[in-house]
């Protein structure tokens, strides 16, 4: 082992360590500190408010298929803090897709590679057969995925990375598939112009922008969280043509 | 009054329209760009007399404020934003003679390193900041790459460093959450004292690192100079102009306002003077122009850092308005530069030499910043200078005051040595045409003036973000006041 | 010895992740590994994120049919929502990464990162 | 309102720069009206010594008085200022025919004029340092604008000097303003005598440092040779002639208005001198010499004056320090006589140069047949320089040394005389050589400088020996200056002065000069007259001589002097400065290879060290 690696080694260890004893404090009275594992104390943080959907309104019981007209009403919590309550950081998610993707296209386009690639071939029949069945049916996966995403694990994220999954697929298979750049930059833009939107169209019917401004229904029934349908499947859209776009990109680059 | 929330969803929403846009007009991006940023400096003016009033706490999605995310537009806030976006404005002016390949694409990352700038200091949620600093890094790797070449190294290398930076920042940020059980900067702020000192301890330090990457500490800087010499002009303009404002904005913001302690200012304190020194000796070193301006900025982030840091109003004040001068001066030094490297196709200082008598504009532009930083009086670095040296003794720093001193000799000698091969030697190369910067010349120049004459032009907004800097408790009432 | 390694085996193992991918992002020349390096921290933060929010014996944050109501006990769910956030984020940032190093490949023929010193001093 | 001595050439310098650009000649033309306005009106303000102008502003927090007043002091140092710039500017309207950056010399003159009226009127710290800085910095434009590539080299250790000196200027008077709370020199005063004596010294020291630098004075001299040998020619006597006095003034003002002489009083002192003066006196005697050494080996003739302006600003400074009544009087005098014998040596030079287009005497000679009044004037101000009655330039040097053998100072004394006796070597030389001597072929075709130029010449000719005849109108002002800065009064009348040791009367010996030089001229006219005969007609051994220029020696003309203090020049302390910056960067260099050497794992590696480090600090407290 060099002595550089040696020493990195004990420098990360003891940076490790550090980390280590923030997990080992044991806290005087009134102290706070982390909380043990496995034991987080729930009630004194915001999410409680968000499990019981009170932060606007008042707190009570909410019911599975019974409770309506809650102030967020996806039945998947995690979807209604990604969704609803903290949207904007969401909003700022895809941005940061939306950016990473632009400046993958920009480096691998911006000069003309010197080396040559390998060159594309067909791929086996076996893959191709199988790709041809499979790709409709991931396409379908994964606007279940995101079309349920108040009610199930899942949402717009997975739905988009299952629908990337599904061209990536058809690019593997078949190297003569070519998907226009100007449509994916047109389903791109339009579902951010479609998110923003309806962030801005909050902000001028309620006062405050990403505002939910729909009737919210039932919990559990599929037409129900408000806008959160809708976000999620803007997020689906853009996020499917984005990475879709970095991997046409780099296939093509 | 207009919603400020505009601020950040307009460019958004202009930046996904960009590629639309491009295919409507090629020429189309480069004025949209334009006029989004001022249209941000307008909100923010009609803003102005309402935000000097009271800060304006603004909900977003309609949640109450503390419980989700919710921005904060204080004086200082006020600001910083109207730093970065008033430097986004006057580069947009200067871009409009460039021409960019994959033009639309710079455009939607110029437009989106603003708006994650000025998301940066306006959110009120220490995730929320996260998110804003990975936007415009993000933005600023693929910028960055803009210019060829080299600059895929430069980018690579700030995209590792960026990476480590975000994981310290997000690990800080989960030890908070868990502790606190709050993502809002005003509740954290609230229990900060309840927070284990060791817990305390070793969560600062992690933000220390996460978001002194960001605004250029040493040793996290290494980075900046590989950048700033391969970017493209505007692209280092916006980042020593905005980005580096956003990175002192959070750096203070943190260490001010959600971790008040006398101990991680010191260290702040030590940083911001080293890199103070380091960054003016290695300056004085360099045969690139560019770089040369690189680690002059540097040394001025430490200079505001450790000024900002010794936690009294003057010297708070002191610092700010030195990030206000930096940020006109380092934009109008970046452009000028720009040009006078394309009139010589070279960016080595010596082949500049004679360029004052053929390129006026650029050479004039580079003299007056020059000047300017150098602190000559009626120029606005010499109200800044006058502050920061009586805040600075005042603090009973007088080891600080020698140091800053000292470098700013060292950057006299620097800056004078491009500023005679300008006019005082002769022509040595071929010179080429470049883009006319007149107008954003202009403009900086009469804020140059303006704010060395007449400073108190300034100074109410400069005295009440120091207030609010200094006072968290003011930030935590009307963040939970409503409790 | 069970107990010990179900109430260290998230913790002690994240560290464990960020130790790694430090250490390889400040040993490892070759620039993919680095990436390599720096998706492994950015799980390991995550799994901690996602372990800071642990509720033992308790649910997934999501009402159905077996768990009606929200009296039951749920995990955290906003760490969970962060951590969705941290992964796209750290998705896009390697994305990128791995064009630039495409491109860098490219110039220098090389993927040996302590041999591109074009910028330095 | 003393605001318009301040902003009126200030503004002109702008339009001078904007019409100068059509017109060569436009913008020397409004500098001499600037120039003759300023003059005139100051000559209003003459006795009118109770005008005060001030402002209040509060930037920024801090509560700022500006102050402004008019003082005989003050008033001396203005007027002075204005007159050298009619002149100068008279002079550079023809002489900036082929001047590239003649525009950027109006402008920058201009602003200079302002800024120096500024700095003499200003009666509170910050005033000063902001038209210090302003004078500064655009004289820093105007010696870079040099002709020779060393003008840069020159003008750049000057502003890095300055600089330094100016910012330990402002630390020290910020910290007084913390502790009084206001900038004005005279509560300043109050403190520091108020103060602990120490502390009060260190920053009396520290305050003229700037001033120190200006004045050229040992160890802070080194910039003075290059920046006044290589600026323009045009501004070359005003440097000399007033921007070194600034730093005499600035002095002044250390010493008296601040008290510094009041704080030393009751420490250690010397022949009854406190230490610290006696110091300061050393430094002139210092600099009186390795002045006059340095200027005698020079082979520049700008070079030359300008090491020879070192040395007669250390008689200053030993008449300033020794504080008594006839050394302050006789510093004054020197001040204003130093002035004017050495702006017309300058503006002689520049005739030269503007004819010739050299500087290096070596390449010169026998000009005294084509350039017979700048002949003329050059010999006046030498004789001036040194010493030789019936020139002003005698009579103040007589009285430092009058205050010297008063007190008994020895070495000062003999430091003093050596400076005289050996001025006389380093100005006959360039006498010799310029304009006595063979003409070289390529000046065959010189011809006397135009009018414009040749009138500056006269009237300060003419001024020599009016204030050799006539010291008493100088004296009149300094003794004001003397009342108002509570020193003693020296008794004189309109051409004498009463020295320790006697009397002396000028006229008395300006008639004796006249009558011996009279009956020099009888014996000239009517004795026999002298033959000319060519250079080459000659009996030389049988040898033939064809070359003309190997009878003129001209260079290396005191090399057996010279060779005495090899040793001691080649030790110059320009080499010490530039050792220390080579070492800082050295250092920066060091680290700069060290730490951003382009590699990303070190960068990875630094970020994760300071977490530990800092961690294992706040660990350890």
């Amino acid at each position: 082992m060099k002595f550089r690696n040696f020493l990195a080694l004990i420098i990360v260890a003891v940076f490790a360590f550090i980390i280590f004893q923030a997990f080992t404090i044991v806290p005087a009275a009134g102290e706070i500190t982390i909380n043990k594992f496995g034991q987080a104390d729930l009630s004194n943080r915001t999410a409680s408010r968000y499990i019981n959907k009170n932060v606007n309104s008042d707190s009570k019981k909410v019911i599975y298929k019974e409770s309506s007209n809650l102030e967020s009403g996806s039945a998947n919590i995690v979807t209604s803090v990604v969704a609803n309550y903290r949207s904007f950081d969401t909003l700022g998610e895809i941005t940061v897709l939306f950016l990473a993707a632009a400046g993958i296209a920009i480096v691998l386009n911006l000069e003309k590679s010197e080396k040559s690639r390998f060159a594309a071939k067909e791929a086996s029949l076996i893959l191709n057969t199988g790709i041809k069945i499979i790709f409709p049916l991931l396409l379908l996966a994964g606007a279940y995925i995101f079309i349920h995403g108040h009610l199930s694990p899942g949402g717009g994220f997975q739905g988009g990375a299952v629908i990337a999954t599904a061209f990536l697929l058809k690019m593997l298979a078949d190297y003569k598939f070519e998907i226009k750049e100007k449509s994916i930059t047109l389903v791109e833009s339009a579902a951010g112009i479609v998110f923003v939107g309806l962030g801005l169209y909050g902000l001028i019917t309620r006062g405050s922008f990403l505002e939910n401004f729909l009737a919210t229904g039932t919990v559990g029934e599929l037409f129900s969280g408000g806008t959160i349908a809708v976000i999620y499947t803007a997020i689906a859209f853009k996020v499917g043509a984005e990475l879709t776009n970095i991997v046409k990109s780099l296939i093509e680059a | 009054m207009v919603n400020l929330t505009l601020i950040i969803a307009i460019p958004l929403l202009m930046s996904f329209t960009m590629p639309i846009f491009k295919m409507l007009n090629q020429k189309l991006p480069k004025v949209i760009a334009l006029l989004t940023t001022a249209f941000n400096l307008l909100v923010l003016t009609a803003n102005f007399s309402q935000i000097m009033d009271s800060a304006i706490i603004i909900e977003l999605g309609g949640w109450q404020a503390p419980l989700a995310i919710n921005l904060y537009v204080g004086p200082l806030a006020l600001l910083a934003a109207f730093l970065i976006n008033g430097s986004a404005f006057i580069l947009s002016i200067y871009n409009l003679t460039q021409d960019y390949k994959f033009d639309d694409k710079f455009y939607l990352l110029f437009l989106m390193i603003t708006a994650g700038a000025s998301g940066m200091v306006m959110t009120g949620d220490l995730f929320n900041l996260f998110v804003f600093i990975e936007i415009t890094s993000i933005a600023a790797y693929s910028l960055t790459a803009f210019a060829g070449r080299d600059s895929y190294e430069a980018s690579f290398k700030y995209l590792v460093i960026g990476g480590i930076g975000s994981v310290f920042m997000l690990l800080g940020i989960g030890f908070t959450y868990s502790a606190v059980g709050s993502l809002n900067l005003a509740e954290i702020a609230a229990s900060a004292g309840l927070i284990n000192p060791l817990l305390l301890q070793i969560t600062a330090l992690l933000f220390l690192i996460g978001v002194g990457i960001e605004a250029e500490l040493f040793p996290l800087n290494f980075w900046v100079p590989d950048l700033y010499t391969e970017a493209p002009t505007a692209v280092s303009g916006i980042m020593s102009g905005a980005v580096s404002a956003a990175g002192i904005y959070a750096l203070a913001r943190i260490f001010f306002t959600l971790f008040p302690a006398q101990s991680f200012l010191n260290y702040l304190l030590y940083l911001g003077a080293i890199t103070l020194i380091l960054g003016e000796l290695i300056a004085y070193q360099q045969k690139n122009i560019k770089r040369m301006l690189a680690y002059s900025s540097l040394a001025q982030m430490g200079l505001i850092v450790a000024v900002i840091s010794l936690g009294t109003e003057g010297a708070v004040r002191a610092g700010l308005f030195q990030l206000v001068n930096h940020s006109i001066l380092k934009i109008l030094l970046f452009i000028s530069a720009g040009v006078l490297i394309s009139a010589a196709g070279s960016k080595n200082i010596d082949d500049l030499a004679g360029l004052g008598s053929k390129k006026k504009t650029a050479a004039f532009g580079f003299t007056i910043a020059a000047m300017g930083i150098l602190g000559v009086p009626f120029l606005n670095g010499f109200i800044s200078k006058f502050m920061i040296i009586s805040s600075s003794l005042n603090a009973d720093q007088f080891l600080l005051t020698v140091l800053i001193l000292l470098a700013a000799v060292i950057e006299i000698a620097y800056y004078l040595k491009v500023v005679q091969k300008l006019y005082f030697e002769d022509l040595k190369i071929e010179v080429k045409k470049t883009a006319v910067i007149t107008i954003p010349v202009v403009l900086l120049t009469l804020m140059i003036f303006g704010l060395g004459i007449y400073p108190q032009l300034i100074a109410d907004p400069l005295e009440k973000a120091a207030a609010e800097l200094i006072n968290n408790g003011s930030y935590i009432m009307t963040v939970l006041g409503g409790m | 010895m069970l107990n010990f390694l179900e109430e260290w085996s998230f913790f002690g193992g994240s560290i464990l992740l960020i130790l790694i991918g430090l250490y390889g992002v400040i040993t490892r020349k070759n620039m993919i590994k680095i990436l390599i390096s720096l998706a492994l921290m950015d799980t390991g933060v995550n799994l901690m994120l996602v372990a800071l929010g642990y509720v033992k014996a308790a649910n997934a944050p999501i009402l159905n049919s077996v768990v009606q109501t929200n009296t039951a006990a749920f995990v955290d769910p906003i760490p969970q929502a962060l951590v969705l956030t941290s992964i796209v984020i750290g998705t896009a940032v390697l994305g990128l990464g791995l064009a630039l190093v495409i491109k860098i490949y490219d110039k220098f023929s090389t993927l040996d990162i302590s041999k591109i010193r074009g910028l330095k001093w | 309102m003393l605001t318009n001595y301040i902003f009126i050439p200030i503004a002109a310098a702008f339009i001078a720069y904007i019409l100068n650009k059509r017109n060569r000649k436009a913008g020397a033309v409004i500098t001499a009206l600037v120039s003759a306005y300023l003059l005139l009106s100051l000559t209003a303000l003459y006795g009118r010594w109770d005008i005060t102008q001030s402002f209040n502003l509060s930037l920024m927090g801090y509560k700022i008085d500006f102050l402004l007043a008019v003082n005989p002091l003050s008033w001396l140092f203005a007027v002075m200022t204005a007159a050298i710039s009619i002149l100068i500017a008279l002079f550079s309207i023809n002489s900036q025919e082929n001047f590239k950056f003649s525009s950027v010399f109006n402008l920058n003159f201009l602003i200079i004029i302002g800024s120096m009226i500024g700095i003499v009127f200003a009666r509170d710290f910050l005033t000063l340092f902001i038209f210090w800085e302003l004078m500064t910095w655009t004289s820093f434009y105007l010696i870079s604008a040099g002709k020779k590539k060393m003008a840069g080299r020159a003008a750049y250790r000057y502003i890095i000097l300055s600089a330094g000196a100016a910012y330990a200027f402002l630390m020290a008077a910020i910290f007084i303003f913390q502790q009084t709370g206001s900038f004005a020199f005279d509560s300043a005063a109050e403190f520091l005598v108020a103060n602990s004596p120490a502390q009060s010294i260190m920053l009396l020291l520290v305050i003229s440092l700037p001033f120190i630098v200006k004045a050229g004075i040992f160890p802070l001299h080194i910039w003075v040779k290059d920046a006044h040998g290589n600026a323009p020619k045009e501004f070359s006597p005003f440097l000399s002639g007033m921007m070194l006095k600034i730093g005499i003034y600035g002095m002044i003002v250390v010493f008296y208005q601040l008290s510094f002489f009041k704080i030393i009083e009751n420490t250690i002192a010397y022949r009854g001198l406190p230490l610290l003066s006696y110091l300061f006196a050393l430094l002139g005697a210092v600099t009186i010499i390795t002045g006059t050494i340095l200027a005698i080996r020079q082979e520049d003739m700008k070079k030359l004056v300008a090491y020879s302006s070192i040395s007669q600003m250390g008689y200053i400074i030993i008449g300033i320090a020794i504080a008594t009544p006839l050394g302050f009087s006789g510093s004054m005098l020197h001040l204003m006589n130093h002035l004017i014998f050495k702006s017309t040596i300058f503006l002689a030079l520049a005739a030269v140069i503007y004819r010739t287009g050299t500087t290096k005497m070596y390449e010169m000679g026998g000009l005294i047949f084509r350039m017979p009044l700048t002949f003329a004037a050059y010999l006046t101000a030498i004789i001036a320089l040194a010493g030789i009655p019936p020139t002003n330039g005698f009579i103040s040097k007589w009285v430092i040394y009058q205050a010297l053998i008063e007190k008994g100072y020895l070495f000062l004394a003999i430091a003093a005389f050596f400076g005289s006796i050996a001025s006389f070597m380093y100005v006959f030389k360039p006498l010799s050589t310029v304009f006595l001597g063979q003409l070289k072929p390529q000046h065959q075709n010189i011809k006397e400088v135009p009018l414009l130029m040749k009138i500056p010449m006269l009237i300060l000719i003419l001024v020599i020996v009016l204030f050799g005849v006539f010291p008493g109108i100088q004296m009149n002002i300094i003794n004001q200056i003397s009342g108002y800065l509570g020193i003693e009064t020296v008794n004189y009348t309109l051409y004498s002065i009463q020295g320790a040791n006697g009397a002396w009367n000028s006229l008395l010996i300006f008639n004796i000069f006249s009558a011996g030089f009279i009956i020099a001229l009888l014996l000239f006219s009517f004795a026999k007259k002298s033959k000319l005969v060519g250079l080459l007609d000659t009996y030389s051994s049988g040898e033939y001589i064809t070359d003309a220029e190997s009878y003129h020696y001209a260079y290396q003309y005191y090399r057996p002097f010279d060779r005495l203090f090899d040793n001691l020049a080649a030790k110059s302390l320009t080499d010490f400065y530039e050792t220390l910056t080579k070492n800082l960067v050295r250092s920066g260099e060091g680290l700069r290879r060290a730490l951003a050497a382009g590699k990303l794992q070190n960068y990875a590696l630094y970020s994760v060290l300071l977490f530990v480090i800092l961690a294992a600090v706040g660990w350890i407290i």
